[in-house]
């Protein structure tokens, strides 16, 4: 417990774009709750407190630790595995420290592609060719920086983690539900879930809560959203050929995407118990297609120009290849 | 009026003259635009491709190259001589299944600055594009003289139904294409069993017994079913049996007197063109007597001859035959 | 052990014809190479991607799927689907790095047995021209090799 | 990292058996050393024992596992040894003895799937490992079930009236238990109907077939649909529920004394296509033949001048009891059956795709089922042979065979019956005229009881046989003395030299060929055919009239090309199978089957057009997926689609299967 009696609360953002933490702030007036439960002893976006602030701590003194990002070089590692000493509840925050989510794409290339794409292509001035490197010395001294995995990893591959809260960003009337939860066990209201269960979101999938009518699946084509020139206001998307992910997504989100006449691209993960997410969803179109004929399915599947943006675009980190070959076979620039 | 790439043949220009000016009457009539492929060259018959494979095919597929160079929005290769027709086909047949045969053909082009990329081409023999392009109705309302009172023994040969690769006529044994075309002419075609069998082809010059035995067969086969003549889609055909046809009674103490011309020929008196201009008269076998039959009563047949069985139309139904079938539904 | 490389194939086979055909090869001592090993399902129908992603993230370097010939699954019509899913699972390997030659949908009926033992020697030999796979296996791929390469600077650890 | 303890937290107890199958296996597979491997490397699963054993399957092994499970309370069991479609049943048996749930067992193949297919013993023994191993990781995840059992309804239906259908629905009935029978024909009799004399006992056919149609047609058990179709059918083994469309006889068979003066008087004659073969006429009211069974008429639509011109009605008007009724309508009847028995025959080759042999073209050329009712007393000319001007008889008659069968450009198979139709026809034509006969046959079969003495007998009655392949038939005469006459010429391969035979008559000893509608007819009863359309049976040579799909049987031609005899031995077959089914009153069906987790399902119906059996059902009002565990036939299709992994499935779960590919996959994870 802090000096002030209040629990302490933290919030830490590895690989990720900044989103969640955007997300909490999103839930209005539910900020100041935390401020009145909890003492944010540790937030790099909000509050200006070091690495070392949190190594001085106790262990287990932090009682809640938000963690967003995924794993992607050395000092993400370092941090998960110093706030996992330190707090007791630590919860994957998000898509990226859940799955991997978008930076998890990354995945797909090796170091090398990466830090070609980075430093030697046109988006980049970079005359003299500068490489970059874990350690340079300086006239004031040697600096070092991390160093980038082969490959990004979600927070479970590194540490434990007690809960997971799914989204891209999680919506916040379920991260307010959460924060209401966590007061309440506080307040000895309520007690935790089992730990290393999914919190902040349903039981079943998106179509569950998805307002559109469903009918027996038969897909002749597959195609864009504005490739339709007038959608059907109240039909189930993938009805009308275009490629949803709601049927394999976690619920949760309150369909918030179909309800507007855009796809589910499964930010919210796979539903409970479910290994592959991408698995899930080649499975459930490739078997409503309505054609027997090798060739002619090969068309309809021209529907679908790229596989592993549509069925892995936020879990490849987290799915059983968790990554392409090229991430691993030929990362040389680690070995100079 | 659609145009095809023509092929002619050196036939139509010699022994085949007949066939060749009865096609452009014809040709007029049906509205056939056929756009003759300059700087044409032999076919090589029956003859060359036995003796030496690659120059044969080498020599055809010149053609088929010249073709593809002046496609005039056409696909289609349209020869009238059977032979042509079969050679080209074969050459654009044997290029497509045999890649090796293709490269030295092509090889061999290139001396002349020419290629052909097999099976960019339909080739066609000539009653194909009547029948299927052109169309029965279209023939039967163009004629303003039908042939009532002759009967004709239509006889195709071998090299059109054989081996027929891709398939386009009704049997390859008994095709009724031309029978078809005849009944619509007006003219009654005689149910003639030997109407693919072989005419004997190029064997005249190498074993005239031979040649003599298949004509006397094709000549015996239109007289025994009272056929006033018979008529022919191949300038080989009619040769062999119009010119060898005196011989033929020689050899074997016979009279037959057939006159053998082309359908077209036959077409063209149908849609009233003046004979004169249809090749009548280059006949060996003199056409006269039998079109001076068209327009009679065809009179009862004094029973001289043994007549076959004919099906009467008493005693057991006969088993319907899958045109038809077709016709009844 | 000779040093050439031997491929795992894993091999889905449908309870009523691949997997009878199999058993056919036994019983005709039809020989085929021991590269790989057969899982038996009720139905190609069954199949279910997950399988496959399974197998290539444990180890197997082929994988082949077999079923009833179109129009004679003892389901009527499921093997279609099989192929559907099949179809689809390609792609999304091919774009995940993972060579076409690896993944193989063949048909057997119950009595093509040495039929079968034909697909899995042309598997085999395909896929020892492909070399090995071998994806890695995450646990402690991460540990060793990074830390030796970075030295943590002592400020920071402090 | 699929961990291992169960659903009770410790881990299973497991008992691994490797069989040496005398040398089968132990041959090429060292077993002792797998059985070492497993004892020391699977330990950590639970492997309490590992033993192998000479013969697992004999009684002294069974017991082996049976102890060990009393001593050792064992809690899963894995055998290596043969195929699971051997002796899974067996090693079942033996854990339900003691105790154990027989489907916490699990046979693993090392003999057809290692032993006898590969030569290297170190591979064979590292692949039996790795096998075993897999079992195990999927044992663990075994559940405990119990067979379903169901219940057998005691009604039969038979597909098909000819002579296999007859014998089976004798069989049933004369049990004792109801039979359907379906017939799409006016009546009863099949193919075997038209013949005249059957060989080899030159029977006649009606004589010996009749009796069989009359007893069908009285027979207390038996319910006779003829003018009908199956149109659907649904539910499975012990409870089909068959749709019938009963088609519009329009006579009242209450009122019918079927005295046929309504086939005197009517009008429209018509050419009888399917029982006179083409050859003969019949009326627009008509029964095929005089013996039909049932003996009401029917009216043929098409050709009724009442129907198509709405005049005439001669057949109301003369009917004495005016059974005529024009206004009937197709009726639907739906029957409850517990097993279906398909014998709906053979059709015959269509002899005008040999163009070369002339039949359609040329008059006097005959296909076998012409000539049956040529030669048939109650046939068009009254059993007198002629030809097709309906006078002349034949002084010389050429018999085809293989037409159309053992050919390349038709059928591969031989077509069995027609070397014994030719020589029968050869025997009547010798008989009834006296005519010279050559037969043209390439190989003689003559395979089953009796028939090779009639070939002796025909060839002693003089028949020319010639053996070549006829090459063409033609009537273009070429030679003195071939005029007016049909020309056969044919390569004599026995005097080596091309012969032309001019004959009168030519018989087409045509082949059988599968219905037309025969993948429809799979279909409908959800069974295969092979790809010209025999229906498949379960074993070609231990099982032939049964089929993959529980409680449906096949009988007779619709198999295969067969001879009577076969086909009424397979209708009795077919039927004795069924009585067992009856008798034992209830059928355990493998408990294989889907369940959805209505929790998880989203309703988002992807699975709801996978089951060709209808078992998924969506409830609107829930808007949840639900699988009818009687349809399910445990395909596993729906399984593998849901999207939401809300539907498993036992036998086959997703984790028993996962934990089998670590297993497979565990000797190379080092």
């Amino acid at each position: 417990m802090s000096i002030n009696g209040k629990p302490k609360f933290a919030m830490y953002w590895a690989a990720s774009c900044g989103g969640c933490e955007i997300a909490v702030l999103n839930t209005h007036e539910k900020i100041l709750d935390i401020d009145t439960n909890f003492e944010v002893v540790f937030w790099p976006i909000a509050m200006d407190a070091k690495y070392n602030d949190v190594k001085a701590m106790e262990d287990k003194s932090i009682l809640l630790t938000l963690f967003n990002g995924g794993i992607r070089n050395t000092e993400n590692e370092e941090v998960a595995n110093l706030l996992r000493r330190k707090s007791q509840i630590l919860v994957a925050f998000g898509s990226c420290a859940s799955e991997g989510c978008i930076p998890g794409l990354a995945n797909l290339s090796s170091l090398s592609d990466i830090f070609n794409a980075s430093y030697q292509s046109a988006s980049t001035v970079n005359p003299d060719n500068v490489a970059p490197k874990t350690s340079v010395s300086v006239p004031e001294g040697e600096i070092h920086i991390p160093a980038m995995f082969p490959a990004l990893r979600p927070l479970d591959q590194v540490v434990s983690v007690d809960y997971y809260m799914p989204g891209c960003p999680p919506e916040s009337h379920q991260i307010s539900r959460v924060i209401d939860l966590v007061i309440k066990v506080i307040s000895k209201e309520a007690d935790l879930p089992p730990i290393g269960s999914v919190i902040g979101a349903g039981e079943s999938t998106v179509c569950d809560e998805c307002p559109r009518h469903r009918d027996v699946k038969t897909i002749k084509q597959f195609v864009r959203v504005q490739d339709i020139d007038k959608i059907n206001a109240d039909l189930c998307l993938l009805e009308q050929g275009i490629p949803c992910n709601g049927p394999a997504s976690r619920s949760g989100c309150g369909a918030l995407c179909p309800k507007s006449g855009a796809q589910c691209i499964g930010c919210y993960g796979p539903a409970e118990g479910v290994l592959d997410f991408g698995a899930r969803m080649i499975t459930a179109l490739a078997s409503v297609i309505e054609s027997n004929e090798p060739s002619e399915i090969e068309r309809i599947l021209e529907g679908i120009p790229d596989p592993v943006g549509q069925f892995y675009r936020f879990n490849l980190a987290n799915s059983l290849l968790r990554t392409g070959t090229a991430a691993w076979r030929n990362n040389a620039s680690l070995k100079e | 009026m659609t145009s095809y790439l023509f092929y002619p043949g050196c036939s139509m220009e010699t022994s085949a003259k007949a066939y060749y000016e009865s096609l452009i009457a014809v040709k007029k009539t049906l509205g056939l635009d056929l756009v003759e492929i300059d700087d044409w060259n032999c076919c090589g018959a029956t003859e060359y491709l036995g003796i030496n494979l690659i120059p044969a095919y080498a020599l055809i597929s010149r053609n088929l190259a010249l073709a593809t160079q002046q496609a005039n929005g056409s696909r289609t290769v349209v020869a009238p001589c059977s032979a042509c027709y079969l050679n080209l086909a074969k050459a654009d047949h044997y290029m497509l299944e045999r890649p090796e045969l293709g490269e030295k053909v092509n090889l061999a082009l290139q001396a002349g600055n020419l290629f052909y990329k097999p099976g960019s081409l339909e080739i066609r023999h000539l009653l194909d594009i009547l029948i299927n392009d052109v169309g029965l109705e279209e023939i039967k309302s163009k004629v303003k003289k039908p042939l009532r009172g002759i009967k004709v023994a239509p006889y195709l040969g071998c090299m059109v139904p054989r081996p027929d690769y891709k398939k386009r006529w009704s049997d390859h044994e008994h095709p009724d294409e031309l029978d078809r075309l005849l009944s619509a002419l007006g003219a009654e075609a005689i149910d003639f069993p030997l109407k693919t069998h072989c005419c004997g082809g190029h064997m005249p010059q190498i074993s005239p017994s031979t040649a003599f035995e298949l004509i006397r067969r094709l000549l015996h086969g239109a007289d025994l079913y009272e056929a006033d003549l018979l008529v022919t889609v191949c300038p080989m055909c009619q040769m062999n049996l119009d010119a060898f046809q005196a011989e033929t009674n020689r050899y074997f103490h016979t009279n037959y007197k057939i006159p053998i011309i082309f359908f077209t020929q036959l077409m063209g008196l149908a849609f009233g063109e003046d004979p004169k201009e249809l090749g009548f008269g280059r006949e060996l076998v003199s056409t006269e007597f039998a079109l001076s039959r068209i327009g009679l009563e065809i009179p009862e047949p004094d029973g001289s001859k043994v007549q076959p069985k004919r099906a009467k139309k008493t005693g057991l139904p006969m088993p319907t035959m899958p045109a038809d079938e077709e016709a009844h539904k | 052990m000779s040093d050439a490389f031997e491929p795992i194939i894993i091999g889905f086979t449908c309870n009523w014809c691949s997997y009878r055909a199999a058993d056919l090869a036994g019983t005709a001592r039809v020989k085929y190479p021991a590269n790989i090993r057969l899982i038996r399902l009720m139905c190609s129908g069954r199949i279910d991607p997950t399988f496959v992603l399974k197998a290539f993230a444990s180890g197997a370097d082929g994988v082949l799927i077999t079923g009833c010939h179109p129009g004679e699954c003892h389901y009527i019509e499921q093997n279609y689907k099989a192929l559907r899913r099949y179809l689809l699972l390609k792609r999304s390997l091919t774009q995940l790095g993972i060579e076409a030659g690896r993944v193989k949908l063949v048909w057997a009926s119950a009595a093509e047995g040495v039929r079968l033992a034909d697909e899995i020697t042309k598997m085999v030999e395909q896929v020892k021209t492909l070399g090995p796979l071998n994806w890695p296996k995450w646990e402690g791929f991460f540990d060793d090799e990074i830390h030796s390469l970075v030295e943590i600077p002592e400020e920071v650890s402090a | 990292m699929t961990n291992f303890t169960t659903s009770n937290g410790n881990k299973e107890r497991i008992g691994v058996y490797v069989c040496h199958c005398g040398s089968n296996i132990a041959g090429t597979v060292n077993v002792e050393e797998v059985a070492a491997w497993v004892r020391t490397e699977l330990e950590g699963l639970g492997v309490l024992i590992s033993r192998d054993y000479k013969f697992m399957c004999s009684s002294l092994g069974q017991e082996l596992i049976q102890n060990d499970i009393k001593e050792l309370g064992l809690t899963r069991i894995v055998v290596g040894a043969c195929s699971p479609h051997l002796h899974e049943q067996t090693f079942r048996t033996a854990c339900r003895r003691a105790e154990l749930n027989p489907y916490l067992c699990e046979l693993v193949s090392i003999r057809e799937q290692i032993s006898w297919v590969h030569t290297d013993k170190d591979q064979a023994t590292e692949k039996s490992k790795a096998v075993i191993a897999g079992g195990v990781y999927r044992v663990v995840h075994h559940q405990p079930l119990e067979p379903l059992h169901v219940p057998i309804h005691p009604a039969t239906l038979v597909v098909g009236g000819g002579i296999a259908g007859i014998q089976a629905a004798l069989e049933l009935a004369d049990a004792g238990y109801p039979v359907y029978i379906v017939e799409r024909e006016p009546s009863i009799g099949g193919h075997m109907a038209q013949f005249d004399k059957t060989f080899p006992t030159l029977d006649c056919a009606a004589c010996i077939l009749t009796p069989k149609m009359v007893s069908v047609g009285s027979h207390p058990n038996i319910t006779l649909l003829t003018w009908s179709e199956v149109r659907q059918v649904e539910g499975y083994v012990g409870n089909f529920t068959v749709t019938i469309q009963k088609k519009a006889r329009y006579v009242n068979d209450e009122f019918c004394t079927g005295c046929a003066i309504c086939q005197e008087k009517c009008p429209k004659k018509v050419i009888d296509e399917i029982y006179e073969a083409g050859l003969g006429y019949r009326k627009a009211i008509y029964t095929p033949f005089p013996q039909a069974v049932p003996k009401y008429p029917v009216i043929d639509r098409q050709n009724c001048i009442y129907f198509q011109k709405g005049t005439c009605k001669a057949c109301e008007k003369f009917c004495p009891t005016n059974a005529i009724d024009f206004t009937q309508e197709d009726e639907l009847v739906t029957v409850n059956v517990g097993n279906i028995i398909l014998a709906t025959g053979y059709d015959l080759f269509d002899a005008r795709r040999v163009s070369q042999y002339g039949y359609g073209r040329l008059a006097n050329v005959f296909t076998s089922l012409e000539f049956e009712r040529l030669s048939n007393a109650a046939g068009p000319t009254n059993g007198d042979i002629v030809l097709r001007d309906g006078v002349t008889v034949p002084k010389t008659v050429g018999i085809v065979h293989c037409v159309g069968s053992r050919d390349r450009n038709f059928n591969n198979y031989c077509s069995v019956i027609c070397c014994m139709q030719g020589l029968k026809f050869a025997h009547i034509v010798h008989e009834r005229t006296g005519a010279t006969v050559y037969n043209f046959y390439i190989d003689m079969r003559t395979a089953y009881k009796a028939y090779d003495e009639f070939y002796q007998r025909v060839l002693e009655e003089g028949t020319l046989f010639v053996r070549g392949k006829v090459a063409e038939i033609t009537d273009a005469a070429r030679l003195p003395g071939e005029e007016g006459k049909l020309i056969i010429q044919v390569e004599d391969t026995l005097a080596g030299k091309q012969r032309r035979i001019p004959v009168d008559m030519v018989i087409l000893s045509s082949g059988l060929e599968p219905r037309s509608d025969a993948k429809d007819l799979a279909k409908l009863f959800g069974i295969s055919c092979s790809a010209d359309g025999w229906l498949i049976e379960k074993h070609p040579k231990l099982d032939p009239v049964a089929t993959m799909t529980e409680g449906i049987f096949i009988a007779g031609s619709v198999q295969g090309p067969k001879d009577i005899p076969t086909s009424v031995a397979q209708g009795a077959a077919a039927a004795a199978r069924v009585l067992g089914r009856i008798q034992q009153g209830e059928i355990a069906i493998e408990p294989i089957l889907a369940s959805v987790d209505a929790e998880k399902c989203s309703g988002c119906r992807i699975c709801n057009g996978l089951c060709p059996y209808n078992a998924i059902v969506f409830h609107d009002d829930r808007n949840v997926t639900e699988i009818n565990p009687a349809l399910c036939q445990g395909c596993g299709t729906c399984i593998a689609a849901c999207p939401a992994g809300a539907i498993s499935g036992t036998g086959f779960s997703d984790t028993q299967i996962l934990a089998q590919i670590d297993g497979l996959l565990l000797l190379n994870a080092e």
